[in-house]
């Protein structure tokens, strides 16, 4: 309300007549008690990375609107509002901007890239609303109003170098999308290669929307590299294995691939995808008991075809530990629960993580999966990781 | 053969060039309209074989009002083209310009027909070589020939002498002549060139700011027809 | 040997889709920005098919004939009504492209699919192991230009084709029904899109950007090798594919790509009639 | 300004030696001749000699295959055609090189912003071309009541006017017109041939015509070049050259012989 | 004549109406529409620069984002202190913006119209691909900020303290407005004469003298410079470049609004510029997938059947006195 105040004083400044009806336009209209709790789901659905937008708004709505089956908090239910950044850093703000200003919302989850979630930081800061970020990246955000549920080169690259020299072979060749996380994630990869003997010996970097990589295959079998480690995002990444797989060098050459998923599953045949390696925090193919809790929710909600991926699991897990912030500061007051969130040990669909208050990043438990048959599966569970502290 | 009435054409924003022209034209005549430049000579050509659209009048063409038309569909109903200029498909070879002349209208077999090549024995000898390494006067051979190739029944020519020899000029006429003669091909040729005319073409039109002015001359002798020269050609 | 097959593999691929941009191109004038889209519906055409059970074989089939109707509505219910507007019909053509594309996405969905690859493993040329499908994809490829170069230059048809190309209206004054000529060319040409689309679909992601990574290096090679000419566009097919697969060899396909569209802006600035004419005045 | 009693002045346009091919066809081959200061020549010659090739070459718009052309003293063969036009040579095509899709008012001011040389885009961004110049030009082409019309609906000979009103804004030394008269009656023939003549006198204007309208040559009654198959065959006054065999046969055909 | 002079008067009522309900609009709306409107008014000059050359002269530019993003990120740069001896002053920002924007405009000029130059589809798909090769380029550049961009680029401040939405509406309208009073008075001088002459036919201008090299150069450059300060106005707002506003995409969806808008009219370009991107906010939000194929249709619909775009008869001015009877 302190904000339209400020509107009237500064409005009187600028009025050049018509002052009962900016008035009116300005007036509160809505009783305290029973207003809802609005949550912006700001995510890609247009623009190139729909398929992850998608699964991060079902994993957002399905802890929201679990909430409000269980008549909500305190009596005050949760309303969605979706919004679209179209994949594009400019249309995020904007949106971000919306989401604040107008209507008002008292936490946004989301976005997908690095990029855009970057872009959005200075609006986020400056509207101070919590801003829920659930995707894997590159590390080192640092801020007050942002929580990160993403796996780290820490979490992924440490133990996937371990895991490579012991049971792939101790040479790689490093390929990525020409963008941060690849970059950092390929630093990360040859920092670690460094302590435990492992050798590089390619790094490369493709344009969005490479069709042909022949050169790039045929460096990569020249240089004799045992393992190929992809960070390739998106349909480029699909292209890349379609044509490895295609050349036959499976068969001297393994394929360790960051960020991989049920998505692309989808998009790859199982003689494609076979043998893939992968760190991620969280697979379908999981049969714990909360893994079969996750799929049974998502499934009674969205159908028996949603994709339960990491992705899903990391939107609905961050999403429960704001609505717990929410319950423990006793309203919807941005400052109260962005204080009230952090500290808290939760369930997610692969056992249990916990918020950290320092840099407000999650301790997550990480897996080694294979693609065997079309399905992603554990081959090696590494139990809770704490990445280093993103704010020093 | 063809029958105009009252025609009008101009082109997009530039008035009327044709305006209220009738001229009607016999089966198995050879006719010359002859007019200064910008009187509408070329407008009516293009006008009769359809690249441009008549605002006003009739054009029929062996008893069949073609007005509406579009020029391939005119060509396909026996009208042949011999533009201003030639235009030969220069990066053809010159075997290749008689074949499309031909292969334009369905119902035609390929192949070039003997006698027209018997005619035009140059074409013949440089079949392989491209057109446009011709000089002028055997491009505008191969402009005439392409034509007939289509077997038409009707052949327009738009200054078939323009930029030619005068010895090449008074072959080629000569040729349209025998062509006539033979075969009962109707001729409507726009020209200035007297040499193309006088003693080939059986009668005149002169066309004068967009309407025939004088229909029926006898083409012999109208080289010495001073008044008729002066007041039509300014010569 | 293997870079030539590689060199090999870029140049069938990018020929297979500067071919159709070659006869809409030069036979209509018109720059089609949807090209790229015309692919898309080759692609998922296979990824119907198969996806419903069918073969590849017979999606492969069906592609050209997708591609050829939405090629000929694109032409009766845009491109007919501007093809005098030069540049117009760049945007005009784009907007649909941009249509096509939304339109894949609204039915298909956004996430790439999967064509599994119906020639899976390698096979021994010139003492190299080369992937059995992309074997196929050259022979198809050049085949497909041999016979399409000889049809038009050795067949009634082809000449018709460059007659129009050559002279319209003297063409039509001859007797072609440059009408029809223009609805085959657009339809042949977004038919060839639509089989360049389905026959590239198992190497590749089918998602709905899929075409327009090949929008800029198609138009460059047309471009280099002139635009009115039919022989020039695979010299410039020849240049684009050479020249990225060279330079890939010694630096990273990003800075390949800057290189080489640099290279080709250059040539296009000093030859803008293409390479293989020489500049007359 | 009379300037016809001026004895032997420097030639202002040189021709020399020019050929233009394309392909097999020869356009022009070895054309030669000289235009004096605040001459009148008419270059007479049968559709197909070469005319309007010749004009394309001295105005740029060609480059010729061999020879040269001199402009007062200077070479200008191989120079852009803005440049050969701010050396002060004006052609007028044979389809009128208006701006359609220009109001008349613009068309004129198109031309007339230039005038004085002004050519860089400061000078036309702060130049208001001269109204009174504008309206006197407007009033000569008898365009002044459609000085708003888009140039694209005026009638053909509307065009050829405002086009050589167009040509008169600028400083011009030698003034080309490709077949100025074609379409004309004999009364507006004759107009025209005043109108060039005028020009000369009053302004002291080259003036070089490409005609094959006899009449209008001996209207004109000045000094005549005739071309034929893509040279000069005779120059002299009409009179002279009218009874010359060379000329009635380019005009008449092979075997006339009046 | 009495409709054209009619027209005239419609035009100059619809261009003086909509000034003012521009400026209306400062104060009846709420702060964060304010600054989406300003953001739009960013769009709107940029815009304005392309229906200068496209519009004006004929010139087909796939390309524009270059300079757009050449401004935004100069002034992320400058002000950032990423080079030394340019402090983090706002107008030192701004200059630098504009002169990168200007020098990579003539460059590219100069690239493509020098000697025989190129022109419509040529000139098109060769800036098109510039675009491609720059945005690569930046996504390259470790320096720039990588495919993630630049952040925290200084708002605009007075006093130390950052201007609120509404003084910051009216100074973008502001800057708005001086750049339509400047555009159209470009598009209404002899020289906006001459593009429109060089648009109807180059070679023709040539003959009467003109260099139409240089004047389309100078055109070229003066719309490279507009896109530049648009780019820089709005990274100041936004807080951040990235290399999607120097690309392909950014490019064409300019070309949209312009097409749209109406071309030929600088203002109506403007006016293209706020409601496409106004309702493309509005829209994309409730029709999801949807909104991309009916802004897609709208286009080849506006391409297709009307020249002028939406707003081109509507803001079309009576012509300049100078052009009228004395």
């Amino acid at each position: 309300m302190t904000g339209r105040k400020q509107n009237l004083t500064r409005r009187r400044f600028f009025e050049l007549g018509g002052a009962t009806a900016v008035a009116s336009l300005a007036a509160p209209v809505v009783a305290q008690q029973a207003e809802p709790i609005r949550i912006g789901v700001l995510q890609p659905f247009t623009g190139g990375l729909e398929a992850l937008g998608q699964q991060g708004a079902n994993g957002a709505e399905l802890a929201f609107l679990d909430a409000n089956d269980a008549g909500g908090v305190d009596g005050r239910m949760f309303e969605l509002i979706r919004a679209d950044t179209a994949t594009d850093p400019k249309t995020a703000v904007e949106r971000a901007n919306d989401l604040i200003r107008r209507q008002k919302v008292a936490a946004i989850i989301g976005p997908v890239t690095s990029a855009n979630r970057d872009a959005m930081r200075p609006t986020i800061e400056r509207g101070k609303t919590p801003l829920l970020y659930a995707t894997d990246y590159e590390g080192g955000v640092c801020s007050r109003y942002i929580s990160c549920y993403s796996a780290l080169p820490d979490h992924w690259v440490v133990p996937i170098v371990a895991h490579a020299v012991k049971n792939l072979g101790d040479s790689f060749y490093l390929v990525g999308s020409d963008y941060v996380w690849p970059r950092e994630m390929n630093a990360a990869f040859i920092a670690e290669c460094d302590k435990t003997g492992g050798k590089v010996v390619g790094e490369e970097y493709t344009p969005w929307g490479a069709k042909d990589y022949t050169a790039t295959l045929r460096k990569i079998r020249d240089s004799g590299a045992k393992t190929v480690v992809i960070s390739i995002a998106g349909a480029d990444a699909i292209t890349f294995v379609k044509q490895f797989a295609a050349t036959g060098m499976k068969k001297t050459t393994q394929v360790v691939f960051f960020g991989f998923s049920e998505n692309y599953l989808a998009g790859l045949s199982d003689e494609e995808s076979e043998g893939i390696i992968a760190p991620t925090n969280f697979t379908s193919s999981l049969t714990s008991p909360e893994a079969e809790h996750l799929k049974e929710r998502v499934r009674a909600r969205f159908g028996a075809d949603a994709i339960v991926s990491n992705t899903v699991d990391a939107h609905w897990s961050l999403a429960r530990m704001y609505i717990e912030g929410v319950r423990r500061a006793g309203g919807d007051d941005r400052e109260a629960v962005t204080d009230a969130m952090v500290d808290q040990t939760l369930m997610s669909g692969n056992g249990e993580v916990y918020l950290r208050p320092g840099d407000r990043h999650v301790d997550l438990n990480v897996l080694i999966a294979q693609a065997q048959g079309g399905r992603l599966e554990v081959i090696e569970e590494l139990g809770r990781i704490a990445a280093t502290d993103q704010c020093t | 053969m063809l029958e105009i009435r009252q025609l009008a054409a101009g082109y997009p924003g530039g008035g009327r060039v044709l305006d209220g022209l009738d001229l009607s034209v016999p089966e198995g005549a050879f006719v010359a309209v002859l007019g200064r430049n910008g009187m509408g000579k070329t407008t009516l050509m293009r006008a009769i074989c359809g690249l441009l659209r008549a605002s006003e009048g009739t054009i029929g063409l062996g008893g069949e009002d073609i007005t509406g038309l579009a020029s391939y569909a005119r060509a396909q109903r026996g009208i042949g083209y011999v533009p201003q200029g030639r235009e030969i498909f220069g990066d053809f070879t010159v075997a290749e310009n008689l074949t499309i002349g031909r292969i334009a209208k369905p119902g035609l077999s390929p192949a070039v027909p003997r006698h027209l090549l018997e005619l035009f024995p140059i074409l013949a000898e440089r079949s392989r070589q491209r057109a446009g390494s011709l000089s002028g006067g055997q491009q505008q051979q191969l402009a005439i020939a392409r034509a007939l190739a289509g077997e038409p029944r009707l052949l327009l020519l738009d200054e078939p002498a323009e930029g030619i020899q005068p010895s090449i000029v008074q072959e080629i006429a000569q040729k349209l002549r025998e062509i006539v003669d033979t075969t009962g091909l109707t001729v409507l040729m726009a020209e200035q060139n007297l040499a193309m005319v006088d003693g080939w073409a059986d009668s005149l039109a002169f066309v004068d700011h967009g309407a025939i002015a004088e229909s029926g001359v006898a083409a012999a002798g109208i080289r010495q027809d001073q008044s008729r020269l002066s007041k039509y050609l300014s010569i | 040997m293997e870079l030539f097959l590689d060199t090999l593999n870029y140049f069938s691929l990018l020929m297979l889709v500067v071919l159709g941009l070659v006869v809409i191109f030069g036979l209509m004038n018109v720059i089609n920005m949807a090209h790229g889209e015309f692919l898309l519906v080759g692609a998922y055409t296979v990824v119907g098919i198969t996806g419903a059970g069918y073969s590849f074989w017979l999606a492969l089939a069906l592609a050209p004939v997708a591609g050829a109707v939405v090629g000929l509505l694109v032409e009766a219910l845009v491109v007919r009504r501007i093809y005098h507007r030069f540049l117009d019909t760049i945007l005009a053509t784009w907007g649909v492209s941009l249509i096509l594309k939304q339109g894949v996405i609204l039915v298909f969905g956004p996430t790439a699919q999967s064509v599994a690859n119906p020639l899976p493993g390698v096979m021994n040329v010139f003492g190299v192991d080369y992937p059995r499908m992309r074997l196929l994809i050259m022979a198809v490829a050049i085949l497909l230009t041999l016979v399409l170069y000889i049809a038009m230059f050795r067949s009634n048809l082809g000449l018709r084709l460059r007659a129009v190309i050559a002279n319209r209206d003297m063409a039509s004054a001859l007797g072609l029904n440059t009408r029809r000529m223009d609805m085959a060319s657009f339809g042949l040409g977004a038919a060839l899109a639509g089989f360049a689309g389905a026959i590239i679909s198992p190497v590749m992601s089918v998602d709905p950007q899929m075409g327009a990574g090949f929008l800029i290096p198609s138009f460059l090679s047309i471009l280099i090798g002139g635009v009115n000419s039919l022989i020039g566009p695979l010299f410039g097919v020849a240049a684009i594919s050479g020249s990225s697969n060279l330079i890939a060899g010694w630096l990273s396909q990003a800075d390949t790509q800057i290189i080489v569209f640099l290279m080709a802006m250059v040539v296009i600035r000093f030859f803008p009639e293409g390479i293989l004419k020489r500049r007359q005045k | 300004m009379h300037v016809t009693g001026v004895e032997a002045p420097a030639p202002l346009l040189k021709v020399d030696g020019l050929a233009k091919r394309f392909g097999g066809v020869v356009a022009l081959s070895d054309v030669s001749f000289e235009l004096e200061e605040a001459s009148i020549h008419t270059i007479l010659g049968p559709n197909g000699c070469g005319k309007t090739t010749l004009f394309n070459v001295i105005d740029g718009s060609l480059r010729p295959t061999a020879g040269r052309v001199e402009f007062a003293g200077q070479r200008i063969d191989g120079m852009t055609a803005a440049r050969i036009a701010r050396l002060g040579i004006a052609r007028k095509f044979q389809v009128p090189g208006v701006f359609g899709e220009l109001s008349v008012a613009q068309n004129l001011e198109t031309a007339l912003a230039c005038h004085g040389g002004r050519y860089g885009v400061g000078a036309l961004l702060r130049v208001r071309p001269d109204a009174v110049r504008r309206d006197e030009l407007a009033d000569l082409c008898g365009l002044s009541a459609k000085l708003q019309v888009r140039v694209s609906e005026l009638a053909h000979g509307e065009k050829q006017r405002l086009e050589i009103a167009m040509l008169l804004a600028g400083d011009v030394r030698l003034l080309m017109l490709d077949e100025p008269t074609a379409g004309m009656s004999v009364t507006e023939t004759e107009a025209v041939a005043a109108l060039v003549r005028q020009l000369r006198d009053e302004r002291g204007l080259t003036v070089l015509i490409v005609e094959h309208d006899l009449h209008f040559v001996r209207s004109l009654a000045e000094p005549v070049l005739v071309a034929n198959e893509g040279r000069i065959i005779a120059r002299g006054d009409y009179e002279t050259l009218r009874h010359d065999p060379r000329v009635i046969r380019s005009y008449l055909g092979e075997g006339a012989d009046a | 004549m009495i409709g054209a002079k009619r027209e005239g008067r419609t035009g100059l009522i619809a261009t003086g109406l909509c000034w003012i309900i521009l400026c209306g609009v400062g104060v009846l709306v709420d702060d964060w529409l304010l600054a989406q409107v300003a953001i739009y008014l960013c769009y709107g000059i940029f815009a304005m620069g392309l229906s200068l050359i496209w519009g004006q002269a004929g010139i087909l530019s796939f390309g524009q984002a270059i300079f757009f993003g050449a401004g935004a990120y100069g002034f992320a740069v400058a002000t950032l202190d990423m080079l030394p001896g340019t402090g983090t002053g706002i107008l030192t920002g701004l200059v630098f913006a504009v002169g990168l924007a200007t020098v990579l405009a003539w460059a590219l000029a100069w690239l493509t119209f020098a000697g025989r130059g190129l022109s419509g589809a040529h000139f098109a798909i060769v800036t098109l691909c510039a675009a491609a090769v720059v945005e690569i380029a930046v996504t390259r550049s470790g320096f720039l900020g990588g495919y993630n961009g630049l952040f925290g680029v200084a708002p605009f401040t007075w006093g130390g303290e950052m201007i609120a939405e509404r003084p910051m509406y009216y100074i973008m309208l502001g800057v708005a407005f001086a750049v339509f009073l400047g555009v159209t008075a470009i598009v209404r001088s002899p020289y906006g004469t001459v593009l429109e002459a060089i648009r109807d036919d180059e070679n023709r201008v040539a003959h009467l003298g003109y260099e139409t090299r240089r004047l389309k150069t100078v055109a070229f450059v003066i719309a490279g410079a507009l896109s530049g300060l648009s780019g820089a106005l709005f990274a100041a707002q936004f807080g951040f470049v990235s290399p999607s506003l120097l690309g392909f995409a950014l490019s064409t969806q300019v070309l949209i609004w312009v097409a749209v808008g109406g071309r030929a009219v600088p203002l109506a370009a403007m006016v293209g510029a706020l409601v496409v991107s106004g309702a493309e906010n509005t829209l994309s939000n409730t029709l999801g997938d949807l909104w991309l194929l009916v802004i897609g249709v709208i286009f080849v619909v506006v391409v297709i059947a009307a020249k002028n775009g939406l707003f081109g008869t509507l803001f079309r001015l009576p012509p300049p006195k100078r052009l009228r009877k004395t």
